[in-house]
């Protein structure tokens, strides 16, 4: 398998499905010695040559392309596997400082995606309250008509966004002489941007785990759903190597971090604060610790109550100790805040309280390093927030915006009941999507225009978690549209269209490609080695063109960061809410490695894939404590009504020993009442139900903060898990029952033996 | 007790040929039933044909289930047959001659019976005709270290050597039905009888013949039963790699052979008005023969048992435990009930030789056999080497439907032969009878010779 | 050693004994064509001593099963090593042999049993002599319960062998 | 094909009678077996053969040129027609060319029909065989080729005649397993074409030929002398093929 | 003919390792430290070796077709969950720990899962070859434990006799009703398998014929350079914990992995140095896995 290095594929004629593999294997060497057996062979296939290729593509052979995926904002390169004009196996870039030649489930299954069987292949406008197949001229007209006039009161909504996407939405709405661009993605911690920003300086510093001897990890589940699924495991595998740094992670929920930590602490739900509190406390006896914090702070942190804190949060003052006594002992360390402590109506002051520890260590600049100032900044990656999507929704809801433009997010499926996403988006006069999929959002609008999936178009990322300042991943089409030309189009060349009609600057540009790569060549002076050309005879631009698309991502020239210095002030936490007997559990909608936030949940091999802890497929559960089923007599499978003061849904139980007595954990991904054959009607959705609480300091909605009642209505029903669901034996799935198939050892043995080996 | 009286050649031809003819009523219910129970067992098997195996309700790691256990039991149920014809002929035991013709009936049929699992079992059928070795120009052939081929090659001697067997011990008899039939039976028999005349040296022929192939019979009996248990004892999934199983499979199949007889033995005597030949005193031999095996059988099946327990395998022990007190206890404990304390009833002689009773009895060994052969195939895989995959399969409609149909099957084919073919060797009888009368005239004449020296010694008195 | 124009004597009897006393007083008679082969006998069940009468008759038929039993152990094996192991494509198999003794033996053991159980058939219909058409005089009878039998003699010691018979009480003479 | 393989196994299976009766019933019932030509595959153009590679004698990898780089040896595309059809003017009104520049215009490919078509999961590389016997050993090309494509040279458009089974496969790959199977020419000798007169070697030879596979004298050749040659070659090349057929992985995936 | 060769090759015919001096033996080395049981392997598998997606009804029966699974376990051999009481001091690592003392204790499974990512063995004394009645699955030069789809008549005694349970049966055609354009997806260079067929994972066979094609193609087709062959699973996984390639081969990672955690082929007990971390699965039972599995790793002072 040759990687080659070359761009543009019009050669990529499709050369028939007769390739080998993919016929059924219908009869056995034992038939073929019947002649007529290989008369009924002859002549089923065509083979159609190709017209005019270019001489390095040779039927039979893969050749590799590289590209940046888009399955989540982490902007990992990657690698597609080209047989026939066929994108078949997607790899890591092992040249990406991102993901290292590695890619996670939902990078891999990034095919069943673009080949998916419900992506939408033509423009649709709501003819009389339905929308109806138009064709493409139609389409564009209506768009034109709609997006190529001067609007303010035009709003856009889209997902995490980054890139040239970002530059040209932008522009689009500067042209247009709207303000109103909000960015809106469930799973960014954006609670936890803002006290970046405000302590370190920056939305996202960098960490280094490789120094770190001791991670905290106050639910930051950096394995799996934490920003980047690839990219903190390659760090992790490096932080594991011996001498083995240890991993404490603290959540009222496992997460899969939690799941491979030396020590889980399950922690009443909501009270991450404290305990963070609590041991800035303990360290802040020791003068070394306090004098890094300013004196004030340091007064009252000796003023907390440990003892209290202990009945709060359900950990022991032994357990505080202990650790108190390992972050003293063990330096540098990290210490993280994540979304399942921050997601709470003192969220930022949660968060606050937790990055209060790593300055009380000084991990501040050995393990979390400053980020230098990016050189273009309408190319870094804009999270956004729950609070954005408030803001468009009752903007809509109010008339502030007459037209709604959507774009990569699904709000109608992601908002909760109390937010009213589908009445909002009623009252707006017109509503337009770009989608690949029939999602609930884009089945609420009234022009829906079919866009090319990302291994067919162009683009440029910015990664959410960028491992080193000015990486820039490069994005190109890695073969032919999957349903012809004519069926779905490039986001960019759409949207580069109205630009043109509205900004005349971007009049020379002759399609998105144009414009990328027009971007890239302007750049060229602002990378760092910018590659030449290698093939005699080429031009300089093409050498250019040619290197940075075969190597998948530019580097830009970034200044010296200057020296990071925590700002800190006084964390002053409310009194935690007296907990609602009518409501006596805290509903955590945990995310998945795999659906993600509910993005994913039309892959086939994604709901195939069992949950990481749970082991559950093709459904939606509820992850309850043994002791709490057992007070609510419930087992697994049975289902039970799960109420908040909001709404209430039914789901199966799935009794999980790793979550708080007081927690109850319900998936994200499932319950989308669109989305295709493979996602529609399978399982609910926990946002649904979530209550109108919100960060008090950045309006973020705290997901976390939910309290809901539980009640048995239903017997056991099936529940289909890896180990065959309810095939399975009481005693099975769970144990070794004796048998060496994972044996653990200490960390000190394992230290010890890799010295010597 | 009664033993078999003296009765007249004429009357043995003329009562046997009668089965032939009229049978009762009930013999046409039960083969209309039957009938309609192998129709049902070919549509499920067409259905799973086309939707795959997967309507079976097997899956991983249950890959065998109800089939492979029918396979065993139908194999088992073959053995008695032999062993009543063969063993007890080559031991001379009297008693069998009445019997041993529908024995030997019984065996032949339950392996075709048998043979039918393996193939419904394939996941390609249509490529069944890949087991047998047949030269062709790849060279691939059937791979020969697979038991599964060894049982192949042994059922296919079996019911070859049975059918011989069967076939040979029937000419006598077929000769006598040529000669009293009439019509399409005419030919037939004629035909089947080659020219049989019952001169002496045909019948010296046949006797040599018939003890010869007995005596390849025995061994060939015991080899086929030991190699369907090598099945098992050759794989390495827990409680299926044991040493003891060969034997132990024998045990059982003999003992669920003679249960079967024993049903049979009621019907046909009830059927057919066999009364007079099927006699209460034979009933009791069985009886006695078949309390001896289960007890063979019991002894086999602790012995394995306690063999797993002392050797404290960690694998083996699981599987035990899981099966007396896992979720397939009621198939484990149901066994033990059926095949473990019911036949010490058969320890009392009353019982015995009520034929009814022992009918029941009968019926409920075989029932406790059945389950025995389940609880062999499933639990074992049901908690195998690997705790991740351990699992819980009841058989599907599908699975349940073709066995009902076999055991339809089987009886259907037993009652056609019963009444085309003389289901009581006639000539064996006679030669009984013709025993019984050379004993008593014998005692006669002793008789006579004391009354004579007394006489003389009275006379010597007198001088 | 059938000369031509022979008769044929048939006669039918109750029982072994009678039959057994007619052929002795045959034998009495003493004609020079009379062998004792021409004397056959007919009987519904087997009678071991017919020999002592009839003289021996000799039937190896286990010389059969003896050889069918070897040449079935030895077809079945070399079919099995020689034939599909030693020539298949792919036999090798890691950590096993590819000529395996025990499981060759297997299907040795059952070759052996197959081949030996159908030549011994062989064997029986060779010194049996069937399978034949009836005789002409063949009785029904004797499959029943009597016993036949049948005398082929010179026309002229005809009437001397029928009436033997006939004083040693058989129940029904035919004659062709 | 199919009787010769049989009479392969009868002759390896002497002295077997039960086999032999069943071979015996074999051959029989294969009585027509040799109807494996379909000459008469409706091609969307009626490409001559003989034109090309007889008449001009251009060297099969010309045209089709993946063949030596690939597992699949590639229907040259429609670009490699034009290059040489638009320098012959001459032919340029014959209707078959008139078409095939209407597919150039349209920049259609031409949608020819499969002939040669292995069962989907048998995994067959040209290149290897190629690489083996053409640049290796240096045989004439239309040799090389002809051994499974026919004397391609004769045809209009292509026909199968080879039926491409396992055991046609085999037949050659087990040319050295073994003594057993050394010497047995027929196979080779039958699938022998005769070589076109230039079509010159690729390169010199520098080890004995197999004789089974050597067109000038196969059948004059004794096993014994068969056997000698074959223990002369080099160890890598007996390896290769005793190999091949020893791991059905090797086609079947 | 066939009794000549017989005769000829009697003694090689009993040898017991038939491919003692081939050129490769191909093996796997997976660490259970930095394994975090995240699945990426998984999809990678489905996406390289053309997987079924079987869909939830299937699934509950059991038929589900991953070659590739990730077990995950609660507790250790021993039985131990490692758990705490919550408000108690800790217990220690290795002891079992039994709450039945105290019925209002809370525990939780406080260091974490045990994963382990379980795919076939490849035994080198394989049960499931010998018992294939038509040797659908037998042992390939390069000491990989094959399985010929073509062959294959769905007797299911392999699955049976696989102590892992890493045989997936075909209990259906599953490709039947494949949506257009997702049958686009496919890998041409593996067949797509049909209903009654037992399949299984190959070590990415195909990938391995690739890489000896090169190899032949650059001269030298005995010897693949180490890493030229990536399973898919090794190449996605995220932590790396899974290396992969030719155990004859001295210098390769993975051997030289195996002789770093003492395991030797040949061997169903190893002797090993203390806390040495490798062991293969079930290789009590004499089956000669070629996959090493590292310990799971804790810190237990944490």
């Amino acid at each position: 398998m040759s990687r080659n290095t070359w761009s543009r594929r019009t050669f990529l004629k499709a050369m028939g499905l007769g390739g080998a593999g993919s016929a059924l294997v219908l009869s056995g060497c034992g038939d073929t010695d019947i002649i007529n057996e290989v008369d009924l062979e002859v002549r089923k296939e065509k083979v159609e040559p190709q017209v005019d290729p270019q001489d390095f593509v040779r039927p039979g052979i893969a050749m590799f392309y590289a590209s940046t995926c888009q399955q989540c904002p982490a902007g990992c390169g990657i690698h597609a596997r080209i047989r026939q004009g066929r994108v078949l196996k997607l790899e890591g870039n092992p040249a990406s400082s991102v993901n290292h030649g590695r890619l996670c489930p939902m990078g891999q299954a990034g095919l069943h995606g673009h080949y998916n069987p419900d992506r939408l292949t033509k423009p649709m406008i709501r003819k009389g309250g339905k929308l109806v197949e138009v064709s493409w001229d139609e389409a564009s007209d209506t768009l034109k008509s709609k997006l190529g006039r001067k609007n303010s009161k035009l709003a856009w909504l889209s997902g995490a966004i980054s890139g040239h996407h970002a530059a040209l939405i932008d522009a689009y709405l500067e042209a247009a002489g709207s303000k109103n661009f909000f960015v809106f993605d469930t799973l960014p911690p954006a609670v936890g941007h803002a006290t970046n920003e405000e302590m370190f300086g920056s939305a996202m510093p960098r960490y280094d785990f490789d120094k770190a001897e001791l991670i905290v990890s106050f639910g930051a589940d950096f394995l799996a759903t934490w920003m980047s699924p690839v990219h903190f495991p390659t760090q992790y595998a490096k932080f594991r190597k011996a001498p083995r740094g240890t991993l404490v992670q603290i959540e009222s929920k496992m997460t899969l971090t939690g799941a491979n930590a030396d020590r889980w602490i399950g922690i009443r739900p909501g009270t991450e604060g404290y305990l963070a509190l609590a041991l800035a406390s303990l360290l802040a006896q020791d003068s070394e610790y306090a004098s890094r914090v300013p004196a004030s702070v340091a007064d009252e942190l000796k003023g907390v109550d440990v003892d209290a804190i202990a009945k709060l949060t359900d950990v022991s003052v032994e357990r505080m100790h202990h650790l108190h006594h390992m972050l003293a002992s063990k330096n540098p360390s990290l210490v993280l805040s994540g979304p399942s402590a921050e997601g709470v109506e003192y969220g930022s002051e949660t968060a606050r309280a937790i990055l209060l520890l790593n300055v009380m260590l000084g991990n501040v600049g050995k393990t979390i390093l400053p980020r230098s100032e990016a050189p273009f900044p309408n190319l870094t990656p804009r999270m956004g927030g729950w609070s954005e999507a408030k803001a468009f929704l009752d903007g809509l809801d109010s008339g502030k915006y007459d037209t709604a433009v959507v774009f990569g997010t699904n709000p109608i499926y992601q908002a909760p009941e109390f937010m009213h996403a589908d009445k909002a988006f009623s009252k707006a006069k017109y509503r337009i999507a770009f989608s690949m999929f029939p999602d609930e959002t884009t089945m609420a609008c009234d022009l829906v225009l079919p866009i090319h999936s990302y291994l067919e178009d162009w683009n440029t990322t910015m990664p959410a978690y960028s491992p080193e300042d000015g990486y820039l991943g490069l994005q190109q089409p890695v073969m032919n549209p999957v349903f012809g030309e004519g069926s779905t189009r490039s986001f960019g060349d759409l949207l580069l269209e109205q630009v043109k009609v509205l900004d005349p600057k971007f009049k020379h540009w002759k399609n998105y490609e144009a414009y990328v790569i027009g971007a890239l060549t302007t750049m060229k002076p602002a990378l760092i080695n910018p590659p030449k050309p290698t093939v005699p005879g080429q031009t300089e631009a093409e050498g250019f063109k040619q290197g940075i698309l075969s190597d998948g991502f530019v580097h830009m020239k970034v200044n010296k960061p200057k020296a990071i210095r925590a700002k800190v002030e006084t964390v002053n936490l409310p009194k935690p809410p007296q907990q609602d007997s009518s409501y006596p559990f805290r509903l955590i909608p945990s995310p998945r490695l795999g659906l993600w936030d509910g993005r994913h949940a039309n892959i086939p091999w994604l709901q195939e894939l069992p949950d990481q802890l749970a082991e559950v497929v093709w459904d939606s559960w509820i992850e309850i404590h043994p002791k709490t089923a057992a007070k609510l007599d419930v087992e697994t499978g049975d289902v039970v009504s799960v109420k908040s003061s909001k709404g209430s849904i039914k789901v199966k139980v799935a009794v999980f020993p790793g979550i708080h007595p007081e927690a109850v954990a319900i998936p994200l991904g499932q319950g989308h009442t669109e989305y295709g054959r493979y996602a529609k009607g399978i399982g609910v959705n926990p946002y649904s139900i979530l209550e109108p609480k919100f960060d008090a300091k950045t309006g973020e909605l705290a997901t976390y903060a939910t309290n809901v009642q539980v009640t048995k209505v239903a017997d056991r029903g099936p529940i289909v898990t890896l180990a065959h669901g309810d095939l399975v034996l009481e005693n099975g799935s769970n144990s070794q029952a004796g048998r060496k198939i994972v044996k653990t050892v200490t960390a000190r043995q394992f230290d010890r033996t890799e010295e010597e080996g | 007790m009664d033993k078999m009286k003296d009765i007249e050649w004429a009357k043995i031809n003329k009562d046997v040929l009668g089965s032939l003819e009229s049978p009762r009523m009930i013999f046409w219910v039960v083969l209309a039933v039957c009938s309609l129970l192998v129709a049902a067992g070919v549509a499920a098997e067409a259905y799973q044909y086309n939707e795959g195996l997967g309507v079976a309700l097997m899956n991983r790691p249950h890959f065998w289930q109800l089939y492979i256990s029918n396979f065993i039991f139908w194999i088992g149920m073959s053995h008695s047959g032999t062993l009543l014809s063969a063993v007890l002929l080559l031991t001379n035991a009297d008693w069998r001659k009445p019997i041993y013709r529908f024995a030997e009936a019984m065996t032949l049929f339950s392996i075709l019976t048998a043979a039918f699992f393996p193939v419904i079992h394939l996941g390609r059928v249509w490529n069944l005709y890949w087991v047998m070795p047949y030269p062709n120009e790849r060279t691939i052939w059937p791979n020969f270290r697979s038991p599964l081929l060894w049982d192949a090659s042994a059922i296919f001697t079996y019911a070859t050597s049975s059918a011989l067997f069967l076939y040979i011990g029937m000419i006598p008899d077929l000769a006598i039905c040529r000669d009293n039939a009439k019509g399409w039976r005419k030919k037939l028999y004629s035909m089947l009888s080659l020219g049989w005349m019952g001169r002496a040296r045909e019948w010296l022929a046949f006797r040599k013949t018939y003890v010869l192939m007995g005596c390849f019979l025995v061994p060939l009996a015991v080899s086929v039963h030991s190699i369907v248990a090598s099945d098992f004892a050759m794989s390495i999934m827990p409680d299926w790699h044991i040493t003891s199983f060969p034997p132990y499979f024998v045990a059982g199949a003999l003992y669920s052979g003679c249960a079967a007889i024993i049903t049979l033995f009621v019907m046909l005597r009830y059927i057919f008005k066999f009364e007079e030949y099927m006699t209460v005193d034979i009933m009791d031999k069985i009886a006695k023969l078949t309390f001896a095996i289960a007890m063979v059988w019991n002894f086999l099946n602790f012995s394995e048992y306690a063999s797993i327990w002392y050797s404290n395998d960690m694998y083996e022990k699981e599987v035990l435990i899981q099966k007396l007190i896992g979720p397939y206890w009621p198939v484990v404990w149901g066994m033990l009930l059926c095949s473990t304390v019911a036949p010490f009833a058969m320890a009392f002689e009353k019982f015995r030789q009520n034929m009814w009773a022992m009918f029941v009895l009968s019926i409920i060994i075989q029932l406790g056999m059945w389950l025995e052969r389940f609880q062999i195939v499933s639990p074992p895989l049901a908690s195998n080497h690997e705790p991740w995959t351990w699992a819980v399969v009841w058989p599907g409609t599908v699975q349940m439907t073709i066995t009902a149909a076999s055991f339809g099957w089987f009886t259907m084919l037993f009652l056609i032969f019963c009444k085309v073919f003389p289901s009581v060797s006639m000539y064996e009888v006679k030669e009984l009878v013709f025993h019984h009368r050379r004993v008593s005239a014998r005692s006669e004449i002793e008789d006579l010779d004391k009354e004579k020296e007394e006489a003389l010694r009275a006379q010597e008195g007198v001088a | 050693m059938r000369k031509k124009n022979l008769k044929f004597l048939f006669a039918l009897y109750e029982d072994f004994d009678r039959a057994r006393d007619a052929v002795a007083e045959l034998k009495i008679l003493d004609l020079k064509e009379t062998a004792v082969e021409d004397i056959e006998l007919y009987s519904p069940i087997e009678h071991p001593e017919v020999e002592e009468i009839l003289g021996e008759i000799h039937q190896p038929i286990q010389r059969f099963t003896f050889f069918g039993a070897i040449t079935g152990a030895i077809c079945a094996f070399l079919l099995v090593a020689a034939a599909a192991q030693s020539m298949f494509t792919v036999q090798p198999q890691g950590g096993k042999a590819v000529i395996p003794i025990p499981a060759d033996l297997v299907i040795t053991y059952e070759g052996t049993i197959l081949f030996g159980v159908w030549i011994t058939l062989l064997g029986f219909f060779v010194y049996s002599g069937i399978p034949r058409r009836l005789t002409r005089l063949y009785s029904r009878k004797v499959s029943e319960d009597q016993i036949g039998i049948e005398v082929q003699v010179t026309p002229e010691h005809a009437d001397a062998v029928r009436s033997t018979l006939e004083k040693s009480g058989a129940l029904e003479i035919r004659e062709v | 094909m199919w009787q010769k393989a049989k009479a392969l196994n009868l002759y390896k299976l002497l002295g077997h009678r039960g086999l032999m009766l069943v071979m015996a019933a074999m051959l029989l019932s294969a009585g027509t077996a040799w109807a494996d030509d379909v000459s008469n595959a409706k091609q969307p153009i009626h490409f001559p053969h003989y034109i090309h590679a007889g008449k001009f004698k251009i060297n099969c990898m010309y045209c089709h040129t993946y063949a030596r780089r690939s597992k699949v040896a590639g229907i040259p595309p429609v670009a490699k027609c034009i290059g040489c059809h638009k320098h012959i003017p001459a032919v340029r009104n014959k209707p078959r060319i008139k078409k095939l520049f209407s597919y150039w215009k349209r920049k259609e490919p031409i949608p020819w029909l499969k002939v040669h078509d292995v069962p989907d999961f048998v995994y067959f590389t040209h290149k290897r065989h190629i690489r083996r016997f053409i640049f290796q050993d240096g045989r004439p090309t239309q040799q090389v080729c002809g051994m499974c494509h026919g004397d391609v040279k004769t045809f209009v458009t292509a026909r199968k005649i080879r039926p491409l089974t396992m055991g046609w496969c085999l037949s050659c790959h087990r040319q050295f397993q073994g003594d057993s199977d050394i010497g047995k020419p027929m196979p080779a000798k039958r699938w022998m074409i005769p070589v076109a007169a230039t079509d010159k070697p690729v390169m010199q030879v520098e080890y004995p030929q197999p004789a089974v596979l050597d067109p000038e004298h196969p059948k004059t050749m004794t096993h014994s002398e068969i056997k000698r040659m074959s223990d002369r070659l080099p160890k890598k090349i007996r390896d290769h093929l005793v190999h091949a057929p020893h791991d059905c992985w090797k086609c079947h995936v | 003919m066939a009794l000549k060769r017989m005769l000829e090759n009697w003694s090689d015919f009993r040898k017991d390792d038939y491919y003692d001096d081939t050129p490769y033996m191909w093996g796997m080395a997976i660490d259970l430290n930095n394994c975090i049981g995240c699945g990426a392997c998984v999809t990678a598998c489905y996406a390289e070796n053309n997987l079924p997606v079987v869909g939830k009804e299937h699934y509950s029966r059991g038929h589900a077709m991953h070659w590739m699974r990730i077990e995950r376990y609660w507790d250790d051999p021993d039985g131990n969950t490692d758990v705490d009481i919550a408000g108690k001091p800790d217990i220690p690592f290795d002891g079992h720990h039994d709450n039945s003392n105290d019925p209002d204790a809370v525990t939780f499974p406080e260091r974490g899962a045990h994963y382990i990512p379980m795919m076939c063995q490849q035994c080198n004394h394989a049960p499931c070859e010998p018992v294939c009645p038509v040797a659908a699955t037998y042992h390939s030069p390069d000491g990989l434990n094959t399985q010929v789809y073509n062959r294959c008549v769905g007797s299911r005694y392999c699955g049976n006799n696989c102590p892992y349970k890493v045989r997936y049966f075909n209990f259906f055609n599953f490709w039947e009703d494949l949506p257009h354009p997702l049958e686009m997806q496919l890998n041409p260079d593996l067949s797509v398998r049909d209903k009654g067929v037992m399949e299984k994972c190959t070590f990415c066979v195909q990938r391995q014929r690739a890489a000896k094609d090169a190899a032949e193609d650059a001269g030298h087709p005995d010897y693949v350079e180490d890493g030229a062959v990536q399973t898919a699973c090794q190449q996605g996984c995220p932590t790396q914990a899974i290396a992969f390639g030719n155990l004859r081969d001295p210098n390769s990672e993975v051997s030289k992995l195996w002789r770093e955690h003492q395991v030797k082929l040949n061997h169903y007990e190893q002797e090993k140095d203390e806390d040495i971390r490798g062991y293969r699965v079930l290789e009590d039972l004499n089956i000669e896995p070629s996959v090493m599995y590292m310990d799971r790793v804790r810190d237990t002072e944490a």
